[in-house]
């Protein structure tokens, strides 16, 4: 392959942007200057970078919905609802499943359909049918910075138009947005399409005009070990950089053991920053976000609110620089704004209880260390699988299983890791596939997970898995066996 | 004693929908409860639940919607097999299959008007859903 | 005085029992013989002293709301649907304000009102004017166990009529249900009257019946020290044990800072443990309350969400035996079923995502270690001013103001101990009063408060506690100036 | 210059009530913001809120009421206080007034027949109440 961790060259770069560009029509509106005139131009309460640099320094946990409709003017109404009832610190534009696969065609009749009904067809909003205008209006509509969510393998377009649209922070990346939501595309491809991303991204930021890119945490968000991830945003952080992106944001999702999540969120930025250091990006300013449990909630919204308000504890006790927030509907659908904004309030409430507050366990080294050694393996692992080239290597790594994501849907991901609880609610490893783990770790997982399995009085097998998978939903953190 | 022949499920997630986890447990639930299950996994279009419907013969198909997109996915399915030879085949649709939270009475008419047999609101359990397929199914003998 | 810690001899008590019963026509229906051999009837899922025992050895929390109606037939559809749709281990019956007032005139009117308006008039259920048959509609409609919640300074009548009813646990102490629930009732009253419940309980004890007996934990719910809470615990639980009693849960209300109030759940279980020995009660069966934030709520319901979500985890990880749950509509009056429900539920789902984790930590032990100083200085001065006779020492006591309860309306308590939040959120003390600490603790006090004053710059005053009086309902923890 | 006499307030929480904390903490605000005020505390019957109005020369009788049973204790207050001679004495209520989450618009208009002329939703801050008083009060100059 002639895949490579180097940032592109300029003269590729516009080649292939001009192809880009006219992937839809929409395209044609994009032009940088102007667009780096319009960021400059704009307030700075409204520049997300900004926004968590002041937030880091004052160890405080902003909060963020996820949001998105198909119809402009439903979504302006939104966006101001979040900002105003909901006390969002930042805010999303989510984007639809039709755009995230490039079938703007089919988002354009989700449009046409949403205005038809009277109610939104689409689950989010299609930035690039809505073009750099429509993008315009919602960032002009608030005083909130305002983020492009999605999971695009192949987000180029998606992110002309955002950053020329206003938008001042950006979410994924080559891994995080392929595995989770691949089914079939090679890690070569989404590696290379975000790269693309990624020197955009720095294009702006050599004229001045800082966008925060936020590798997309939690995966597939059902029982991830944090190594996984960390191991993805470690990754994800160091191509950005290579492109020249400055300002990043690296996620976790809450697995739901405290120690194990508190440890996970301070592990993550520290690795991040060694690892951007180590590389040569030591100017890179690394913030964190805290995702509330990613997986299966609770269909009863009072046991929703439950889980909400763990994750936010978790959020503002690891001092995560923002928490993503959800919401009391979150098992049955997409929220409606004012469920969304109850879910704001909540986290809002909870995280500013426990913003003065300091977190210590006697675990909490302990678990920190057994991320730092885990996590190191497997980026270690994969830059010696790409023979020094992460860019490569991470391709390697998937395809060997040495960074193997539970549950995902991409064929390039191996599958034969198997995650489950231990006895403490802690998520490890039943089975380690092809891990580059140490003895010691192996050791370690295998003894938590026998400890349950005895205190269960059943064998460790993928029931167990599955019990855990419905756990959080029927009410509890580990799937005992009724 | 005849082997008596499995009964042969067709699932998947359609459209861009990426859900992945309850379509892994629902393809072992439904194995550990006797069917043979052809699982296309996610993002499924129309026309591979019918090509492989017919070339499995299979006795009933299991569509998953998670991502609310699915009254978009889902318009025109139950053409798309009449015209393909599939006609009656049993349509099953299930997972979170609109934007939102709606009425499900409303919701069920809806796919039902759209030529679905049944249509099942969100979190429901596997147990139910091989009920349900036994109802359906066992009643073709 | 002639008031003695000492068990009411026979005679005495027989006395005072027929005074007792006539107080009001309902009494006629009590008789402890009859009484007994129904409660002896009673299947074990209604008995509370069981259901807390099994509960302390399986590590388990279990949740309770505050619940009471007038009218009977209301009150049984309340009391289901707490059991069935709110998921409730354990239910009340709160007692109204006039019953709590011996006013039961005015609790008949209240009932009449109540029943020609069709909406409640009173704020709890009448058990006195309900009479033995009708508590025990209450109790033969659930199977779930239920306590006796109220306030009241003379309860010996409403105990009588509620044991006999078949409750079998009760609420209340002549310290914790005068301080805050009296104006103008002396200390030796309520404690001499609070002996009599103590003794029919202890009566019941010896025939065979254990009732369970809760001292009042959080007094008048705002900003009150663990040490406060918990001298009161321990000299109730002394003066309960004196009279028969065996089966104790001491309770604290939630503060808000995570470390304190884990350190407070855990040293009250021992202080209570450790002074029951001492003074010859080891035979008495030691549970735990949390009380979810008992002071002013947000009225917002989803910030209530996160303020119940809080409580819910610090009684879990602190493994209390059991925890009373607000609900979303606390700032605004007494919660419809549903929204109480929803209150449990939330509880349930935090609670038993925390049962299976651990909280340890350095801080932990040091905070512990301050409230076990702090309560063993005034439950031993108490002793001490009682020349060894903790009833007369705890009167004393009070008097002195060495046992000072902030924000209590009754005349007996000192008023001169003046709490407030430190810089971490935990409740310190800023004006000593005559609190008996030695100078070590008082220097810690000040030395935390200090910290705070320094970092909002300005000075530890008066407006720093109404600051910290609101923070909660405004959505924080520490009042800090705006 | 001629000192100003001091608006006189009564102050107390009626009925079988004992919340204290907000009583204490509207003593102190409206002692700062210039009030005389005769606090009786909490656990205040008609009589006495009368009698202590009666001796002071109050301006106004402010009535708390938290724990539900606010609307019982009320009744007749306004009729007390004519028989007594203090006539159309402005009286304002507030607090948690009545059992549970009413609309409240409903119980103002159930206060206000009962001959009080302000009363107030749960939460009001003191700042609101003293803005009401001074409305209430400076136009009596
Ligand atoms: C985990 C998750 C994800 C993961 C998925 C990872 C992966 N690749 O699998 C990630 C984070 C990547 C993700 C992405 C998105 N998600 Co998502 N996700 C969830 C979540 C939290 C849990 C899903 C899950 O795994 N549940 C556990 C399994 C076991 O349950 P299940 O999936 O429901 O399946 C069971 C039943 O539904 C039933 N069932 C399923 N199919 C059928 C069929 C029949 C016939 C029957 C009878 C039963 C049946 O049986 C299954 C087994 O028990 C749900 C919300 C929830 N449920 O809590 C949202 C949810 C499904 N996601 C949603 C959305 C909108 C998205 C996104 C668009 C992102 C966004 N807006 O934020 C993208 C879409 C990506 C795409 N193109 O598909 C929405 C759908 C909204 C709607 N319908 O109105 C939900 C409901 C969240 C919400 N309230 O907004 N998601
Ligand atoms: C602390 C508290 C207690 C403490 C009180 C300690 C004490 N002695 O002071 C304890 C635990 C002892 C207690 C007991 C009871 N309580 Co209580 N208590 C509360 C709580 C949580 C906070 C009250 C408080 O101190 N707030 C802080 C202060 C600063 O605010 P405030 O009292 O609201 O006062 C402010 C405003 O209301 C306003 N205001 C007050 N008066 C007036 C008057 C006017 C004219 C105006 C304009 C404004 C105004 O200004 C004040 C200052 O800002 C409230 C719920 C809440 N608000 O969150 C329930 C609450 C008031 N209690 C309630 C009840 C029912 C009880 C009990 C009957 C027990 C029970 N059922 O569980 C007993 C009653 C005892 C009795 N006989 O009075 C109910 C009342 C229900 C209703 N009205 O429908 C409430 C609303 C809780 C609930 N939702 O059930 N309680």
């Amino acid at each position: 392959m002639d895949l490579q961790n180097r940032r592109i060259p300029d003269d590729e770069f516009a080649k292939l942007r001009k192809e880009v560009l006219a992937q839809w029509p929409t395209g044609r509106d994009v032009e940088l200057e102007e667009a780096v005139a319009y960021h400059k131009a704009m307030p700075e309460d409204r520049i997300f970078s900004k926004k968590l640099i002041a937030a880091k320094a004052a160890h405080r946990t902003l909060i963020q919905p996820r949001a998105g409709v198909p119809v402009i003017e439903e979504h302006i109404k939104l966006m101001q609802y979040l900002q105003d009832q909901g006390e969002a610190d930042l805010l999303p534009t989510t984007i639809d499943s039709y755009t995230r696969q490039n079938r703007y065609e089919e988002a354009e009749n989700g449009i046409a359909e949403s205005i038809r009904l009277g109610r939104a067809m689409l689950n989010g909003f299609p930035a690039v049918n809505h073009g750099v205008a429509g993008c315009r209006r919602i960032i002009e509509s608030v005083h909130t910075p305002i983020q492009v969510r999605h999971g695009t393998p192949d987000a180029r377009l998606l992110t002309e138009i955002a950053y020329a649209g206003g938008f001042t922070s950006y979410e994924g990346g080559g891994i995080s947005y392929n595995l989770p939501y691949c089914k079939n595309v090679p890690m070569e491809r989404t590696i290379r399409d975000w790269q693309y991303v990624d020197r955009l991204t720095g294009l702006y930021e050599e004229m001045g005009v800082s966008i925060n890119r936020e590798p997309y945490g939690p995966l597939t968000g059902t029982l991830v070990p944090p190594c996984i991830s960390h191991a993805v945003a470690v990754v994800e952080a160091l191509l950005a950089a290579e492109q020249g992106v400055k300002n990043i944001t690296v996620g976790y999702g809450q697995c739901g053991n405290l120690v194990q999540d508190i440890a996970a969120i301070r592990v993550l930025e520290e690795l991040t920053n060694e690892y951007l250091e180590r590389y040569g990006y030591g100017d890179v300013v690394v913030t964190t976000v805290l995702h509330q449990w990613m997986g299966g909630f609770p269909a009863d919204e009072a046991k929703a609110f439950g889980v909400i308000a763990t994750g936010s504890l978790i959020a503002a006790l690891s001092k995560a620089t923002k928490v993503i927030v959800k919401s009391p509907h979150e098992a049955l659908g997409i929220p409606t704004m004012e469920a969304n904004a109850a879910g704001l309030r909540c986290t809002k409430q909870v995280v500013n209880m426990m913003a003065d507050q300091v977190f210590q366990n006697d675990n909490l080294e302990q678990e920190k260390e057994i991320i730092r050694q885990e996590t190191r393996c497997i980026v270690d692992k994969c830059f010696e699988l790409g023979g020094g080239d992460i860019a490569v290597g991470v391709c390697r790594g998937v395809e060997a299983g040495v960074l193997d994501v539970p549950f995902a849907p991409c064929r390039a991901n191996a599958g034969r890791m198997l995650p489950c609880r231990d006895n403490d609610g802690a998520v490890r490893i039943l089975n380690m596939g092809d891990l580059p783990f140490t003895q010691d770790l192996k050791d370690f997982h295998a003894a938590k997970i026998n400890e349950r399995a005895k205190a269960e009085k059943r064998e460790a097998s993928f029931q167990m898995v599955i019990d855990d998978v419905y756990a959080i939903s029927k009410g509890r953190l580990v799937g005992r066996p009724r | 004693m005849e082997q008596k022949r499995k009964k042969v499920l067709v699932l998947g997630v359609i459209g861009a929908d990426v859900h992945a986890v309850g379509n892994q447990i629902l393809y072992h639930a439904f194995t550990d409860a006797g069917f043979e299950v052809i699982n296309l996994g996610v993002m499924v279009s129309q026309e591979e639940y019918i090509a492989a419907a017919i070339e499995s013969n299979a006795d009933a198909i299991v569509i998953s919607s998670l991502y609310g997109q699915g009254e978009l996915d889902c318009r025109g399915m139950r053409e798309k097999c009449r015209e393909a030879g599939l006609g009656d085949i049993p349509l099953l649709v299930g997972g979170n299959i609109v934007i939102g939270k709606q009425s499900f009475a409303e919701v069920e008419k809806r796919f039902l008007a759209m030529g679905f047999d049944r249509a099942f609101p969100p979190g429901t359990d596997p147990q139910v859903t091989i009920q349900a397929l036994h109802e359906i199914l066992d009643g073709k003998e």
